[in-house]
């Protein structure tokens, strides 16, 4: 038997590393595969909880369904406007875009 | 050390190697299959929890739709140019790297000073997932759909080509 | 009708807003004569107040009060009414105001918003003369200082931005300080009537600042830092030195209608605060701080008059005018007699006039040669004799010659001033003497600008410049008759203020 | 009749607003709208004054302002003073009037000429019936602004434009003075009304040092407005008004308002011992300075004007020596000859086409018969010959000089007699006796620095500003009375006010003549508590007469037979007479110690406003910005850092829960 610690460990790493990605990566396409990669480990942590958590219930599989729902939808728009933003600026080196500026 | 156990540790190492793989691989091709290596080792850990369902729909959903949907997006860009030359942002770099990693620590320090403890798996079939989800969780569900929709033909819209 | 006059006339403006902002932005001349018929019936409603204005009766007139909304235990009440002192300056906002809109025909730019604005203003300003409740005192007083904020960031001269900004965040901040003196005058009576009643009004305020339930709450400290508060806020916005500083700027970017209001109407809003609030409320308090006042005034006084000397720029030396000016109100008010309260208030109405005047004359000048600077003007006499005689005339009441209302002020002043009791200033005579080398100093600006403008050979490039416009001898006669007949026959204004500020001095005991 | 004396300022007030609002339709006309006016002001004064002379006082007054429980009213009131002032003001300026019908009417302005005269006569009138001292000084301040408005009639002038500001600011200077010392009285007494103000002086309301302050404070209006040292430095330059205007204000009428105040206020004055000696030591430092000046000038208006100066310091030394009648006596006179003074010297300006320069007149006296016999009627009289009007003022001045106990104000006054006679003559010969000198239009003087010492050789710096400048407005004289002719003399309408003064200058002096019973005094005194009138003795009369025939006949020697060479004190002694020719320097001495100074303070105080007081608050404002600007440098637009940071921050929180709190462990 696994410890849940392990896979909560293992969540850790991987959301950490998906962070990491997210703050330092300048291709868009890796920053928002990152940003899959945390919402993957945040999957893993749900569903840890479901299986052998300290109140294991269904409920963390259904919203892992919905985590996943919403990731794709993200992927699906994020890569959309990430096409967008490559058409009219030429780039998607993340440095470039910082029309945020003050 | 039973058989569990060592599943979890290859399976483990494969989600890890291949996350950083992701942040460390040259060629952006090779990072997407990176990472769809990376889902489908955590697809295999739901699988070791005994979410079958789960798992299957990770496979199918990210491991297909969601890493084809990263090639599609791959292409249409720069997939061509490896790097953007030498990061001017050093400090980002480094913050960056201190930050995750700090955030880690803490993260498992209070994940093993926790006191969780360990029970019999339980087992949710496919069965319970359906009654919840369309039991308790129909208006969120109804939601997701509707996002599904509206994210579907956003995507449609931002992606298209500006006709005059 | 009668009773709700004060409203009508507050919020008429609005009206006439509302009215502009229907008509298409091409119509200018419609838009025009709408804002003069609008400000002109303002006009004749605040006339018909005065005229139904009762002499000699102590307190209140036209008071109205309603509940307006509570938040919690806080109630604002939508309080007006007018007494001696706050009716001679409705008056006369009402007619800078109008004689302003006459003097802003010549304005071709964007003159739909001009009037809005001019509007709008005018409707803050009155709202400031009629509140008694302190919280719609502050949004009238908040009213004010967006639009002129506008009126001079768009309509003026080449350093606009920086004056407008400055105009707005400096006497914001005096707003500012005002309100947190508010809301500690409204917790700190809260407190002195033990938790049992809150109040914004300023007429309980009073009552309960001069007999507090519980008066260890009120003590010396309190009130004297409240005081110096309303002190400081108000003395920004006169403007008191040393707070004076976006005063030239302001006045010198700002078109010239937007001068006329701003030095004939704005600057008397601090005034009027400093009598209302800070002497209404707290008149021991004044009279505690009296001798600083005075001080201050003298100060005003001299050091206005001794910038306005080496002035290179007419307009820049009217706006130094102005400064020293506001020092006779300091002084009329410091000294604590009727005499002296007296002539603060005739000061304050007659500088809006006479500055409206000059600002106006300036404004005309400007606009025909181009120039403002000092040394470049000159015999404007040969080359628009009018606009040159109405200048001199309004140089000689902002001197203070007799028979113009500028005298009267300084007059009633300066008897005030050698006529303060000894416990209040204790060294009047030497204030009253330093203040008159002012008289001095603010005959030779004023003489020695005449002199360089008005006076001497005519210059080849002024010939020909045409002389007043039909339409500019609304304003230039209107003020000029109105310093004139409070300079020959006053009483039509003492009669009006004398109770009230009976009233005020008698506070302590003066 | 005397109820109606409020007529009396309000006809030249009509003429006023007429020629203000429709002068320029009138154009000449304009003259006969002032003179009308005038005209029935005098009228309605000659009736006043005799009604009042078997009258009592009127007074008519309405409530002015409120203050408290205080009120000041105003109105009019008829005393014997001011009954005798209207005669003398109303009619000087009836005669100043038809005089510049003729001097003025080539000037396209003449119509505001004539309205800033009827507005004078109306201020100078509503000052002379003012029942209370405020309202004195109302009209004291609005006389001063027609001096200003007249001196600077010719503005495009610059030496006009800056005496007109000289004479303003410098009477100002005075004006505030008294102002403070009504302010004080008022303060004092609760009251503007002469009879309540004598009231409370007699009844010891008053402590004596603010008596005498109060009392010093009034007699500075006095000094600045009657042109007494040091503040008289303006009269001479106001010359450069129009010259009916100086016949008018600057020797008849508003600078003797100075002594006029000191005469009302006289009560007060008497009861400071301090504040007389003060008054008599100025009018006789005044009347000796302005009279040596007199004695060096070229400018035969500038020559005018110090006598006048000098002759107002007797005025007020007289008071000052308790001779109350002696001084208001010789205001009358000296109002007449004064004025006839100027208006021949007028005369004689239109003549020889807009000089003034004495030094290229002379031998006037064939060409211009009239003009000459009323100036030098005008000049015996000044010179104070029996039995001319000057000779019994200047008499009762020696009186109560000589009366007063202190030898020394006797002394200067005989002196200034003694050159008054002298530059009277030497002013009368040089223009009228001797050979034309003015002929050729070339100025003979024109690279003389202007003065008349030829033996003092450095004066190259004096300035005697001599105008021959053809005025904008002015038709060039060559053009209507031809500017080559040889002078002749003028037309009716300047010779019959010439003839009215000279009359009057004979006459004026016998309604205080002693053989007559002092009949001025009588009127004059009456109802009033000013004291014993000193009078001389007839060894008094015999000195006084010997001292103007000395001056006299030294003029007649040095300028006529030219027995004592021109320049002969002048060689003597070059260092004085470069001195007086320069005013003893007092212009150059004023503005190095006020002018400057405060400019120079006034120029500090704008680097002061502009460098720290504003400095503070754009620093205040600049500093805020550059923060926010500091801040937002971080704002680069980077999402990653802005991700970064938000984690930091987080981090950060946690660690604080550790550290704090001990969460966790």
């Amino acid at each position: 038997m696994v410890p849940i610690s392990l896979f909560l460990s293992l969540a850790a790493i991987l959301f950490c590393i998906g962070l990491y990605g997210v703050l330092t990566r300048r291709h868009l396409v890796i920053v928002l595969a990152s940003i899959e990669l945390m919402l993957n480990s945040v999957n893993i942590n749900l569903v840890a909880f479901s299986a052998i958590g300290p109140f294991a219930n269904i409920s963390g599989q259904v919203f892992t369904l919905f985590v996943i729902t919403v990731a794709a939808a993200e992927a699906a728009v994020g890569l959309a406007i990430l096409i967008a933003l490559y058409r009219n600026r030429n780039s998607i080196d993340v440095i470039k875009h910082d029309l945020l500026r003050w | 050390m039973n058989t569990q156990m060592i599943f979890f540790i290859i399976l483990a190492l494969i989600a890890i190697v291949c996350a950083v793989l992701i942040m460390a691989l040259e060629r952006i091709s090779h990072r997407v299959v990176s990472m769809a290596f990376s889902f489908f080792a955590v697809a295999g850990l739901y699988f070791l929890l005994g979410a079958e369902f789960i798992g299957i729909i990770q496979v199918m959903v990210y491991v297909g739709a969601i890493t084809i949907l990263f090639v599609f997006g791959m292409m249409m860009t720069e997939h061509r140019n490896v790097g953007f030359g030498p990061d001017p942002r050093k400090g980002q770099q480094i913050l960056g790297f201190l930050g995750a990693a700090t955030l880690l620590g803490v993260l498992l320090y209070g994940i093993f000073s926790m006191d969780l403890p360990t029970e019999q798996p339980y087992v949710g079939t496919v069965e319970a997932i359906g009654l919840e989800l369309y039991g308790h969780y129909f208006i969120a569900f109804l939601g997701s759909g509707f996002l599904l929709t509206s994210a579907l033909i956003g995507a449609v819209v931002i992606a298209r080509k500006e006709v005059e | 009708m009668m009773e709700n006059m004060l409203t009508w006339l507050v919020f008429m403006p609005l009206i006439g807003v509302v009215l502009i902002l229907m008509i298409p932005k091409e119509n200018v001349n419609v838009i025009r004569s709408l804002a003069a018929i609008i400000s002109g019936v303002a006009l004749i409603l605040s006339l018909i107040i005065w005229g139904g204005f009762e002499r000699g009766v102590s307190g209140l007139q036209y008071a109205t009060t309603t509940e307006w909304f509570n938040i919690g235990f806080l109630q604002f009440n939508y309080e007006i009414g007018i007494d001696g002192l706050s009716m001679p300056l409705l008056v006369l906002t009402t007619i800078v105001t109008t004689l302003s809109i006459f003097a802003s025909f010549s304005i071709v730019k964007r003159v739909k918003e001009f009037y809005v604005w001019t509007l709008v203003l005018l409707t803050g300003m009155l709202g400031v003369f009629v509140a008694l409740d302190m919280f719609l005192f502050f949004l009238f007083f908040e009213l004010t200082l967006i639009p002129m904020f506008f009126l001079i960031g768009i309509w003026g001269g080449k350093m606009k931005e920086y004056a407008s900004f400055k105009f707005l965040v400096y006497t914001g901040l005096g707003s500012a300080i005002m309100f947190m003196t508010f809301i500690a005058m409204f917790f700190k009576s809260y407190e002195a009537m033990n938790m049992q009643e809150t109040t914004f009004s300023m007429i309980r305020m009073a009552e309960i600042f001069a007999d507090p339930a519980n008066p260890e709450v009120l003590t010396g400290t309190v009130k004297g830092a409240i005081f110096l508060a309303l002190f400081v806020a108000f003395a920004i916005k006169l403007p008191v030195f040393p707070f004076h500083t976006w005063l030239p700027n302001a006045h010198v970017e700002a078109p010239t209608a937007a001068s006329m209001i701003l030095a004939g109407v704005l600057l008397k809003m601090g005034g009027y605060g400093l009598i209302r609030l800070g002497f209404g409320i707290l008149p021991d308090q004044a009279a505690r701080f009296a001798t600083l006042i005075a001080i201050l005034g003298v100060i005003n006084i001299i050091y206005g008059a001794l910038l306005a000397l080496v002035q290179t720029d007419l307009k820049s030396l009217v706006a130094y005018s102005s400064i020293s000016h506001m020092g006779i109100v300091l002084l009329g008010i410091a000294s604590f007699t009727t005499s002296g309260m007296q002539g603060a208030i005739f000061q304050l109405v007659s500088h809006g006039f006479i500055s409206a005047l000059l600002f106006f004359m300036v404004g005309a000048i400007y606009e025909r040669t181009k120039t403002r600077t000092i040394s470049e003007l000159g015999g404007l006499s040969k080359s628009v004799p009018v606009l040159a005689g109405f200048m001199l005339a309004a140089a000689m009441a902002s001197v203070g010659l007799p028979g113009l209302s500028g005298f009267v002020s300084e007059l009633l002043a300066f008897i005030g001033i050698f006529g303060a009791s000894e416990s209040i200033i204790p060294a009047a005579t030497t204030i009253g003497v330093i203040a008159a080398i002012g008289i001095i100093l603010t005959a030779a600006y004023l003489l020695w600008a005449m002199q360089r403008t008005t006076f001497g050979p005519m210059k080849e490039k002024f010939i020909g410049l045409p002389d007043a416009r039909p339409m500019e001898y609304v304003p230039m006669i209107g003020l000029l008759a109105l310093s004139i007949i409070i300079g020959v026959y006053p009483h039509i204004l003492s009669d009006v203020i004398n109770t009230t500020v009976i009233d005020i001095v008698s506070k302590i005991g003066g | 009749m005397i109820q109606n004396a409020w007529l009396i300022p309000v006809f030249p007030l009509i003429a006023f607003l007429i020629l203000l609002f429709f002068g320029r339709f009138l154009k000449e006309k304009a003259a006969y709208v002032g003179i009308a006016g005038l005209g029935l002001s005098f009228i309605v004064s000659v009736m006043v004054l005799f009604e009042r002379i078997g009258g009592e006082t009127y007074t008519y007054v309405i409530e002015w302002i409120t203050f408290g429980e205080s009120t000041i009213t105003m109105g009019y009131e008829v005393t014997p003073l001011n009954a005798m002032m209207l005669i003398v003001v109303t009619l000087v300026s009836l005669v100043v009037h038809i005089f510049s019908r003729e001097y003025m009417h080539d000037d396209k302005r003449i119509h505001v000429f004539y309205s800033y005269l009827g507005l004078f006569s109306f201020s100078m009138l509503g000052l002379v019936l003012a029942p209370n001292v405020l309202q004195l000084f109302i009209f004291w301040e609005l006389v001063g602004l027609c001096s200003f408005l007249l001196v600077g009639f010719w503005y495009f002038k610059p030496e006009a434009a800056a005496a007109a500001k000289k004479a303003f600011l410098t009477t100002r200077i005075g004006d505030v003075g008294l102002l403070l010392g009504l302010v004080i009285l008022f303060n004092q007494t609760g009251s503007f009304d002469y009879g309540e103000i004598f009231a409370a002086v007699e009844n010891g309301l008053i402590n004596d040092t603010l008596l005498t302050a109060i009392a010093l404070l009034i007699f500075m209006g006095a000094v600045g407005k009657s042109a007494q040292f040091p503040l008289h430095v303006w009269l001479p330059d106001a010359m450069e008004g129009p010259t009916p205007v100086s016949a008018l204000i600057h020797a008849a009428t508003m600078v003797a308002a100075g002594v006029y105040l000191v005469g009302v206020m006289y009560p007060l004055f008497l009861a400071s011992p301090t504040a007389m000696t003060v008054v008599a030591y100025t009018g006789a430092i005044t009347a000796f300075f302005a009279a040596t000046m007199a004695l060096v000038m070229t400018d035969i208006k500038r020559v005018l004007a110090y006598s006048t100066i000098s002759q107002l310091g007797f005025m007020i030394l007289a008071l000052g020596t308790a001779g109350y009648v002696a001084g208001l006596f010789h205001l009358m006179t000296h109002a007449f000859f004064k004025a006839l003074l100027f208006l021949g010297a007028g005369s004689v300006i239109y003549a020889v086409h807009h000089r003034q320069d004495i030094r290229d007149m002379g031998g006037l006296w064939g060409k211009m018969k009239i003009t000459a016999v009323t100036f030098l009627i005008g000049s015996l009289a000044i010179a104070g010959v029996f039995p001319l009007a000057g000779f019994w003022s200047k008499e009762e001045i020696l009186a109560s000089a000589l009366l007063n106990g202190d030898g020394f104000l006797f002394a200067i006054a005989l002196v200034t007699a003694f050159m008054t006679a002298f530059y009277m003559f030497r002013l009368f010969f040089k223009t009228f006796t001797g050979e034309y000198r003015g002929g050729d239009h070339d100025d003979p003087h024109a690279n003389d620095p202007g003065v008349e010492a030829q033996g003092a050789a450095s004066v190259a710096e004096a300035d005697n500003p001599r105008d021959d400048s053809v005025d904008q407005d002015r038709v060039p004289p060559a053009e209507d009375h031809g500017h080559h002719d040889a002078p002749k003399e003028n037309s009716g309408f300047m010779t019959f006010p010439l003839i009215v003064l000279a009359s009057l200058a004979v006459v004026a002096g016998f309604v205080n003549a002693p053989f007559l019973g002092h009949q001025l005094e009588g009127f004059l005194i009456q109802g009033l508590n000013v004291g014993a009138q000193p009078h001389g003795e007839l060894w008094l009369a015999f000195l006084s007469l010997a001292v103007a025939g000395g001056g006299i006949a030294l003029a007649w020697a040095m300028y006529y037979k030219g027995a004592i060479a021109e320049d002969f004190f002048a060689s003597k002694a070059p260092g004085v007479h470069k001195l007086l020719i320069n005013k003893y320097y007092l212009d150059e001495v004023y503005v190095a110690v006020f002018v400057r100074p405060t400019v120079a303070i006034g120029r500090f105080f704008w680097e002061m406003d502009k460098s720290i007081v504003d400095g503070i608050v754009n620093l205040i404002g600049r500093s805020t910005r550059g923060t926010g600007r500091s801040f937002s440098r971080g704002h680069n637009g980077q999402l990653q850092t802005y991700g970064l940071v938000s984690i930091l921050g987080g981090l950060v929180v946690i660690a604080l829960a550790f550290v704090i709190r001990g969460y966790f462990g």
